[in-house]
């Protein structure tokens, strides 16, 4: 991987944790409502595979986790703030919120907030792209304890009998909730359970942004070349409590600690410091920019959008003006 | 103007609108090769091909969600659901994901996607085949609902809902797809809210909605014949959002109203009628609405108690009779 | 007599029932080690083991399946469905399977299973995580459903729904599991069927279920104070059966009648009343009785909006005094 | 295995298609009503496993194709045959029909119209078992098609991860309704789909009641020594529609004729008449008898039993007079 790539990965990824920190002091200060999932500890998933992927003309779809898919999808991250705010600024003028973040302009199709949900809608996704005969691909982000969701075996099933171009990228964190993945699950090793589809699949670690771009840029070739779906399980864990309300209290803390060591961002920055590409110095400055951007920009142009109007509540539960509910057009 | 059974107005429906739109396309079991269960989408499979007509695995809400995110970008599913008995296993797509998505996303996707099933008491199929659901359906917000009750409402609300972009449930009857009925030979669209008078009266309201109007129809006959009571008939093809002026327009002049319905009265469309006519016209009516619903209880299977479970036109003509004093 | 939370309530009801039964067991997801989402089953984990207290997989209906399985064979299992929103996953087995295996099977089987879930609007938990869901539950045969409004009704109807031989359907509130309130210190069990009357009152009836019934007991209190108005409070904590005769003597009494529900109007619990009513006392009536429900759209996420989507006291305030013809 | 249990076998299986090919005449001479789904071409497979079972100890479950699973378990003939005649002198007094054949004195819990519904209460029963501390187990029979549904997946999971008593049997005829096995499953050899699961498979020849009862034997071995959930696949085919209304035209006459070849009740006959265990003539007498006692038992039985009463009709919707409704026994 090109070393601008690289500088350029650990600023998004540094940008990402930043931006979720601040989240969770937005959450603290009750700027932030309802529940809110951190990706910390997980960037380099997203990253990873996103920066293999065509950003803005891929579709991508995930859960409630779904912040940084979004930021990296091209979502500009004041807007995926000021929703987070519930402000009319917001990407889904605040009716959305943090589980439900969607970018139909930079095809981030949404964040949805039933586990198991996005399976199905994906290999739609993917019969869609195939129906208009486009180049693209979807990519289905979803975490290790959703594919006990029968919506997994169908959706595996239905995107291998129809060959549709979509791949399924497991975020393997090793828990759902507080139930450790060996309590929910008979294989935990999650891509050895899609040999019941025979859709091919493989298993990286999901902390190196440089292995889960290569396994991704394979993968995506496959799709993409209309080979039908692909399944890619990254090995990965998240720093923080499952939601805000969650007190991490089920995690063995020498679990917390081996994971802890094998944080995306420091290890991306140690291997450039290690080669020389950046100093400590050069780390050091970009977060403090990055910290002025995220208060500067994203924070204050949440903090000063106004709440949605009155008008909205009742605007979008059917389509507008629709002249096929009257018989047609007149 | 041809004479038509309603699975063939269906069919037709479908043939129209995919060769409209080559977004368009259908999808459920068996639905393509063996040509659908009640031949809805007979034939289809030929002319347009295993792309288009998409014969699923036993996967319901698996199919219903990918027909669903198909319709976020431009495809227009039409999606067979069997027996409405097995849509249980599709309600998380339908409701959480197609109803809402609109307004979470704050209007930036919409799901035009259409379900249809086959609903109902049929002949002796059991407790797990005879459910009548359209009362789960239409309750949520999100999800338009429509129930045809002859074929040319069929193919013309199948054509309205294929166009129309929000998601549209369309409830059918299993016993209903063999019934005949005059279908216009031009291409027709019909409305997806409203109500239709099916038959003019001054003295007493029947409501009725798919099978449940020709009992009611039926039953106006008998009344008018045999009692000197004029009724009006009210076809509810839509279900949500229900036709609160028409109701109100109805009941304002007779005074008087009867709900007809298949399914259980608990919290159905005919508890839904009769909160509207208090609210709308209360102080119109000369005694209190009625309803005739089906029996409490699951389908048997036996079919002298199949049948007592479930209405007649009789017991519309009785029910008028008693609110009118009259013994039947 | 303890002053103890709701979800503290559901707990004893839970840790009473264990020690009674040996085959009463409970599963959901995070229920075990994490002690539950809302700690209904805190601490029963360590006490009964990994055997009776069930960690399961996000599999909705395959775990709601596997407890009516079970409980044909004489385990009493208490499922807990972290969020109604995910019951539309499983409602295939609880409609398909449990409410009906009782008639299907001629009387050989019955499905006591109690399941257990969190609905209602909570705050900004958006559009997937604000469903209420208790009309379709109770639309149909064969299930019963109860919903408690404070926690001696959570306990006492846990209590009985384990015993009951019939599949149950607990309807909780997502915002009430720290309410506080006194629950006897001695074994209790309540009703399922029924309702009761909070309040005594002779100018109107207030219908309320779950939260709804302390917006009902904060209006009847202004309407005293401020307005002369002396509303009766039913809790109308049993939702199938409905409690027909209930409604009726109290509507027979005052003559007036409003339901609060947290739910969207459409085929609601207010619609059903209101049918009933209707059937039950149409002339003891002296106004058209009320529905206060929420706005008919899917549950916005802002907190401004959120509260405009959901009715308050003051809003039945504003109903009753309408009705009155005051202007609030 | 045994000669005495093989003539048995013969003749149970001979019971088994002369009274479903009753079943077809009654259903055409409209004595019986709705939906009926045959098991004709597939009798090894019940009785194999059945045979290998303890049945009446053991609890069986499955579909609506039910009626033979039910007598093998050890109903009576004629309560079965009487539920098809809607009388109230079935097995579910006339108000569950043949898609729903009970049977729970014998342990038959069901027949069950929703594909794929049993996978769940299967697992459910076994954990029963499991608490109540049996030696039985649970053997739920399902077809191919089923396994396409989500219930399928987090069935076996669950038995996996809880170490459930549980047989699953996959009748494998190749079609779900109308539809050939290839063209809604990716993978089609059924007992491959369970690595997903750790659960131990096999495929077996199901036309053969011996090579059947031979490996339900060793499954169910398995299963009972508590070592958890098995899946045996069973080759087979059905020699009639999917049920009375399907035309079957879907299928290739060249398929249907290989498989008319391998029908289990004239392999079996043909195995013991080349032994010397039975004659022509034992078998035409054997087949005389069978229908004299149909005739002249099931079907009499049937057609002068009374229909059920009227006092049925909302009698099972709840249980009767239980004190716990009304805060318990006074
Ligand atoms: C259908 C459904 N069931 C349960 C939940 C509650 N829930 C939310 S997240 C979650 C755990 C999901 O774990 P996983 O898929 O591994 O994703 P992660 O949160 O670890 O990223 C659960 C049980 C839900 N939102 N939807
Ligand atoms: C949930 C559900 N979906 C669809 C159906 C309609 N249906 C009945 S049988 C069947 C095919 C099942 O095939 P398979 O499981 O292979 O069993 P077989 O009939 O071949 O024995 C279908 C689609 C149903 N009854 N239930
Ligand atoms: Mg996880
Ligand atoms: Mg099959």
């Amino acid at each position: 991987m090109d070393v601008a790539v690289k500088k350029r990965l650990l600023r998004e990824m540094l940008f990402a944790r930043r931006f979720e920190e601040r989240c969770y002091e937005a959450y603290v200060e009750r700027k932030i409502g309802g529940f809110l999932h951190l990706y910390s500890g997980e960037e380099a998933c997203a990253h990873g595979v996103l920066e293999a992927a065509n950003v803005g003309s891929d579709y991508v779809i995930t859960s409630y986790r779904d912040h940084i898919h979004a930021i990296k999808s091209g979502m500009d991250p004041k807007e995926v703030m000021a929703e987070l705010y519930a402000k009319e600024t917001g990407c889904c003028k605040g009716l959305g919120g943090s589980m439900h973040i969607f970018g139909v302009a930079n095809r981030f199709m949404g964040g949805y907030a039933l586990v198991g949900g996005p399976f199905p809608l994906a290999a739609g996704l993917a019969k869609g792209i195939k129906m208009k005969g486009g180049e693209e691909i979807c990519i289905c982000f979803l975490g290790d304890a959703a594919n006990n969701q029968g919506t997994f075996h169908e959706s595996l099933n239905m995107a291998k009998v129809w060959n549709l171009p979509v791949l399924y990228v497991c975020e393997n964190n090793l828990y759902g909730i507080g139930t450790r993945i060996d309590r929910s699950t008979a294989v935990v090793d999650q891509y050895k359970r899609v040999a019941g589809y025979d859709i091919p699949s493989k298993q990286v670690d999901g902390q190196d942004v440089e292995i889960v771009y290569d396994a991704a840029q394979e993968a995506i070739e496959h799709v993409r070349s209309g080979k039908g779906p692909y399944f890619l399980e990254l090995m990965t864990y998240r720093y923080r409590g499952h939601s805000m309300s969650d007190s991490n209290a089920y995690r063995a803390k020498d679990e917390e600690r081996v994971w802890s060591k094998r944080d995306p961002i420091i290890m991306l920055r140690d291997r450039l410091i290690e080669a020389g590409d950046v100093t400590e110095d050069d780390f050091k400055k970009m977060d403090d920019e990055i910290l002025e951007d995220i208060e500067n920009n994203v924070i204050k142009f949440s903090e000063e959008s106004p709440e949605p109007s009155m008008d909205l509540l009742e605007k979008y539960v059917l389509a507008e003006n629709d002249p096929w509910v009257h018989g047609g057009p007149k | 103007m041809a004479n038509i059974m309603l699975w063939e107005a269906i069919r037709r429906a479908h043939d129209e609108e995919m060769t409209n739109d080559p977004l368009v396309i259908c999808m459920g079991e068996d639905i393509g090769v063996a040509g659908g269960t009640y031949k809805a989408t007979n034939g289809l499979y030929d002319k347009y091909g295993s792309e288009r007509v998409m014969d699923t695995p036993i996967s319901e809400n698996g199919f219903t969600g990918l027909a669903i995110g198909a319709s976020f970008i431009g495809v227009r599913p039409i999606v067979e659901i069997m027996s409405v008995n097995f849509a249980w296993l599709a309600m998380d797509q339908i409701f959480n994901t197609a109803a809402k998505v609109r307004y979470m996303s704050g209007g930036q996707l919409e799901a035009p996607v259409v379900i249809r099933s086959a609903g109902g008491t049929a002949h002796q199929l059991g407790a797990q085949h005879s459910a009548r659901m359209e009362k789960v359906f239409m309750g949520i917000a999100g999800l338009r609902v429509v129930t045809p009750s002859n074929p040319k409402q069929a193919y013309g609300l199948l054509k309205s809902a294929v166009r129309c972009n929000d998601p549209v449930f369309i409830n059918e009857h299993e016993i209903m797809y063999n019934m005949k009925g005059e279908v216009p030979d031009e291409e027709f669209f019909h409305p997806l809210e409203g109500s239709e008078v099916t038959r003019q009266g001054r003295d007493i309201t029947l409501f009725g909605y798919n099978i449940s109007v020709h009992w009611c129809l039926q039953a106006a006959d008998i009344l008018s014949k045999k009692h000197g009571i004029e009724a009006e008939v009210i076809d509810l093809y839509a279900l949500n959002p229900l036709d609160r002026e028409g109701i109100r327009n109805s009941v304002s002049k007779t005074h008087r109203a009867i709900i007809a319905e298949e399914a259980e009265a608990a919290v159905g469309v005919g508890s839904e009628v009769m909160a509207i006519i208090n609210e709308e016209c209360f102080y119109e009516l000369d005694a209190p609405p009625v309803r005739v619903s089906a029996k409490n209880i699951p389908i048997p299977y036996n079919h002298t108690l199949e049948k007592a479970a479930i209405p007649t036109a009789n017991d519309v003509v009785n029910a008028v009779l008693n609110m009118f004093g009259k013994n039947g």
